[in-house]
């Protein structure tokens, strides 16, 4: 049922047009909406998780090495990691550059 | 022993680096870029885990993350209408309840959460939210307060604090903006006589997740009253929600604590506050206040905190009720 | 078969919500529902009923308490009246979107202002629209049985919506009748446990009320029309399977000697009973007078009226609620639109009678008789009138 | 199909007269109805209460307008509620009075046949409370055999349970001591 769209016959619908695919908002690329990029530096982070908390896109998760890469995916660009980052790893850069 | 304090008596806060994995709020969700309010709601999702069931009020984080055919909930969730997430969570906190006992069905750990706004909390939602806390429902309700009611266009609300600018309380020859000030629903509910009462700021996650645990942990009725800043409402930039929510903190204007069994408890004691105008200048809701009405503003916050820390002083004072108890 | 004593109504519904086994009720009071919802939380109280009795703040929450509660997997009853409905109706509408076989039973009355507590249908005809099902009792007896099917019916997965039970209030709820009660037993046969299709269950994650753009609403909404539509069948299968269990009938309309009719009054409620001795007393003297009156309200029935209706030649449509439109009443707007729609034009004279407690009288359905007849023969317009009314 | 209003105070237990009525009917297999009249009416106010028995199914739902029989409960309404009021003139009316039959006649000008009982005394020696309502159903028994004294023994026993027995007391009481007139 959970077509992208949303443009479905009344009868695909669930009963009372629940939604049955729980996370189905996982598919929305939200990076669209991001002008600016973060980008983290991994000889300045000290993997304090600082920008993974306070993210509120759920951008941010660790990798085998312990730091905290961004999915851009989701990233809308909003800057909060880089402002928050106590070790200045993070910089908001233009999108295209 | 209150019914809280039992219920934590051997309470674990989370580890600061290892938090939960778990995301009961999926990414691809619609808040505006820098949303306080998402962040707060994810960090209380985060602390809840998958075994729970959460009612929302009509507001943002209903809207964001439930349009057709997408949801960003990976538990069960409903929404029904704006000022009746408090009664709508009683109904199925009250059906698991029977359900389990006639064992129809064998699910009894499962949480129960409602969240509203500040609109759907302090304003439209108030009665409902009150009649389910004096009920004693085993549930917890949070309220995300950015307020004002963002999600219609910035209108104010009764947790609009005093002269903040709003589309229904702008700032003109006749007027300050807005001109009563913030209705503080953390008393309202402590006054129910409930089991536990917080304030919480996503600027302290781990404050704001080891509380959220211990609401879950309690029995009865638990509200928590979350400050969810609004880049797109209060006028500040996307990179600021965090920078203006640990501001309010230092200066006294979202003061953090706990009410446990009644006992006032300061979470976070501001022995050096920074003067309130820092946290306004970071907002362009208050730009157009005077250094008078700023003044007022400083005056009140200060009043507060210090009736706030005569509560935890009463509750600190042990020796009436410790001399009972020795009797 | 249960045993036939003599019970106040009130008592007898909130007896055969009890037979029904019921996890959850939400209720708030108001006259002249009180009765019913008190005897619940007594029986919940005494622990003859294993259910969570909510004494909710409003009826506001209470139908949202309901909401919660469907959703959560658990059979839920509520009950109300007049002001109490109107607080909840924007509930209302939500729990028939959501498919939640909420059984509500409401003991009719009128709406302010002038505050009245007393009967007329303003109430139910405020829910017209809400998409729920609607069946109306005539007498005690019937509102016991109609609760027992309108749990069953509300439950069967190829209806899922809310029912709403009519009785009215005062004339019906405060009445002392014999009824019969069936056993546990019996009811038990009749009514399955609830299986609900979907649940708010952390094993199966579901969100429940979504944002419904312009893109979908048109289409959530024929569904719910066509869920609505089809309940019909389900609901006259359900009577069946009662009249064979328990050996009383029931149809979405019913008739009393109106087969050779030529003038027939169209009741709903109650005052069908009124109606039936001033039709005895009509027919006695001669006159060709018969009653049809509607027991399913919605969805509405029009086939079987248009059945019950053919061969009359004048209709006295009588109706318990003013619209403020100018024109008839809404059961009569029905009724015309129902024979329009076939192409008949009997004459039809609409009466609003019985408004906020004034009581209709055998003589008032002589009258309706009487004026439909002259009507006819005399080629008068059409149109509406209030009984009695004093100029 | 027999009609009967019953006239009281709030409180006094006018409408349980009506109830228990009822109920001892529907006991006998008989078909009745019993309602109160649904005012606003609050505690001490004169309020009434209706009863219908019929051998056969009742279809009405009408307000009693011509009741049969009409019993009151307290003798005080006497002077200030047209208890006659609509009573047929083969109708009769059952008081809680300390006057004889003829001595109430003069007092209010009731021109129907009447039956009378000293029930409030009859109440207070037997119940220790000033209630009528089970006392004036044994004047009703007795001036009308609508019911019976026996079918009345389960729903008032239900109904009071402890003081079931003494209530029934007082209803054979004023069974024995109702004066009715020929």
């Amino acid at each position: 049922m959970a077509k992208e769209t949303g443009i479905v016959s009344w009868k695909e619908l669930a009963l009372g047009c629940t939604l049955t695919e729980p996370g189905s908002a996982a598919q929305l690329k939200t990076g669209d909406w991001r002008s600016m990029r973060p980008v983290t530096d991994f000889e300045l982070c000290n993997k304090c998780g600082q920008c993974y908390i306070f993210c509120p896109d759920m951008v941010y998760s660790q990798n085998e090495e312990g730091f905290y890469e961004a999915d851009y995916y989701y990233c809308k660009g909003c800057g909060i990691c880089a402002r928050e980052c106590p070790k200045d790893a993070i910089q908001m850069v233009e999108e295209g550059d | 022993m209150g019914v809280a304090t039992e219920a934590l008596k051997d309470f674990k806060g989370f580890h600061p680096k290892k938090l939960p994995d778990v995301e009961p709020l999926s990414p691809g969700h619609r808040a505006c870029q820098g949303c306080g309010e998402v962040l707060a709601l994810r960090q209380v999702m985060k602390a809840l885990g998958e075994n729970v069931v959460v009612a929302s009020a009509t507001g943002c984080m209903e809207i964001i993350t439930s349009p057709f055919p997408q949801t960003a909930w990976r538990v069960p969730w409903i929404h029904v209408a704006f000022e009746n997430a408090a009664a709508v969570i009683s109904g199925v906190e009250s059906a698991y309840k029977a359900l389990n006992r006639k064992g129809k069905i064998d699910q009894p750990d499962v949480v129960f959460l409602a969240y509203g706004g500040d609109g759907g909390t302090a304003d439209i939602g108030l009665q409902a939210l009150s009649g389910a806390l004096e009920r004693g429902h085993n549930f917890i309700y949070v309220c995300l307060d950015n307020e004002a009611y963002m999600n219609t266009g910035i209108q104010r609300s009764s947790a609009t604090p005093y002269g903040a600018m709003t589309t229904t309380s702008p700032p003109g020859k006749k007027s300050i903006g807005q001109r009563t000030w913030k209705k503080n629903v953390a008393h309202i509910a402590a006054a129910h006589g409930i089991p536990y009462v917080a304030t919480a700021s996503p600027a302290y996650a781990l404050d704001l997740m080891n509380k959220v645990k211990k609401a879950a942990m309690v029995p009865g009725p638990a509200y928590l009253h979350i400050y969810s800043p609004c880049p797109t409402g209060w006028r500040h930039g996307t990179d600021l929600a965090i920078e203006v929510a640990r501001m309010a903190v230092l200066t006294k204007v979202f003061p953090l604590y706990e009410v446990i069994d009644g006992k006032w408890i300061l979470s976070r004691k501001v022995a050096k506050p920074k003067p309130v105008s820092e946290y306004l200048k970071l907002q362009r809701r208050f730009r157009h206040l005077t250094e008078k009405e700023i003044e007022a503003i400083q005056k009140r916050v200060d009043e507060d905190y210090d009736k706030l820390l005569r509560l935890c002083a009463m509750s600190a004072e042990p020796a009436g009720d410790k001399a009972a108890e020795k009797e | 078969m249960g045993k036939r004593v003599g019970m106040e109504v009130s008592i007898a519904a909130a007896e055969a919500v009890g037979l029904c086994d019921v996890d959850v009720i939400a209720a708030y009071p108001i006259t002249p529902q009180t009765h019913i919802v008190e005897h619940l939380s007594e029986l919940v109280a005494d622990g003859h009923l294993d259910a969570e009795f909510i004494p909710v703040e409003s009826e506001h929450s209470a139908m949202s308490t309901c909401v919660g509660s469907a959703a959560a997997g658990a059979r839920t009853f509520t009950s109300t009246a007049s002001q109490g409905y109107a607080l909840m109706a924007e509930i209302c509408y939500i729990a028939s979107s959501m498919r939640l076989p909420i059984v509500m039973a409401v003991a009719n009355r009128a709406l302010s202002a002038p505050i009245n507590i007393w009967n007329d249908h303003s109430d139910m005809m405020m829910a017209r629209d809400t998409g729920w099902i609607q069946t109306v009792a005539e007498n005690g007896q019937e509102v016991v049985d109609l609760i027992i099917h309108a749990f069953r019916v509300a439950e069967d997965h190829r209806v899922l919506l809310p029912v709403m039970v009519n009785l009215d209030g005062f004339i019906l709820t405060h009445m002392i009748e014999p009824i019969i009660l069936p056993d546990k037993e019996e009811v038990d046969r009749y009514l399955p446990p609830y299986k609900p299709k979907m649940r708010l269950d952390p094993q199966n994650p579901l969100t429940f009320g979504p944002v419904g753009m312009p893109e979908v609403y048109t289409e959530a909404k024929k569904a719910q029309d066509e869920a609505l539509k089809g309940s019909k069948a389900v609901i006259v299968e359900a009577w069946r399977e009662f009249e064979k269990q328990f050996g009383r009938s029931y149809k979405p309309v019913e008739t009393y000697k109106a087969d050779d009719a030529e003038i027939i009054i169209l009741t709903m409620g109650s005052i069908s009973e009124t109606a039936m001795t001033a039709v005895d007393k009509m027919r006695a003297a001669g006159q060709k007078v018969g009653l049809v009156r509607l027991r399913l309200w919605r969805p509405f029935p029009a086939e079987e009226l248009i059945d019950a209706l053919k061969g009359a030649k004048a209709l006295a449509v009588v109706d318990r609620s003013l619209p403020f439109s100018g024109g008839c009443g809404p059961v009569c707007v029905e009724v015309k639109s129902a024979l329009f729609d076939r192409g008949l034009s009997p004459y039809v004279q609409n009466f609003l009678a019985g408004l906020g407690g004034r009581d209709v009288t055998v003589e008032d359905f002589e009258a309706m008789a009487a004026k439909v007849s002259d009507g006819l023969a005399k080629g008068l317009p059409m149109g509406y009138e209030i009984m009695n009314v004093r100029e | 199909m027999v009609e009967i209003r019953f006239h009281g105070r709030g409180g006094q237990g006018g409408v349980t007269s009506a109830e228990l009525t009822a109920l001892a009917a529907i006991e006998e297999g008989k078909y009745a109805q019993a309602f109160p009249s649904f005012g606003p009416e609050r505690r001490g106010a004169p309020v009434m209460a209706f009863v219908r028995v019929s051998d056969q199914q009742i279809l009405t739902r009408e307000k009693v307008y011509t009741p049969n029989i009409v019993v009151v409960l307290d003798p005080t309404l006497l002077t200030i509620v047209d208890v006659q009021a609509g009573v047929p003139d083969d109708g009769i009316i059952v008081v809680n009075t300390k006057l004889s039959a003829e001595e109430l006649r003069k007092a209010t000008g009731i021109n129907r046949r009447l039956a009378v009982v000293d029930a409030s005394t009859i109440a207070i020696e037997t119940l220790r409370v000033p209630i009528t309502n089970t006392t004036m159903l044994g004047a009703l028994i007795k001036a009308t055999g609508i019911i019976s004294v026996d079918a009345l023994r389960g729903p008032v026993q239900k109904r009071f349970g402890p003081i079931a027995e003494k209530n029934l007391q007082a209803c054979l009481r004023a069974f024995e001591e109702t004066v009715v007139e020929g």
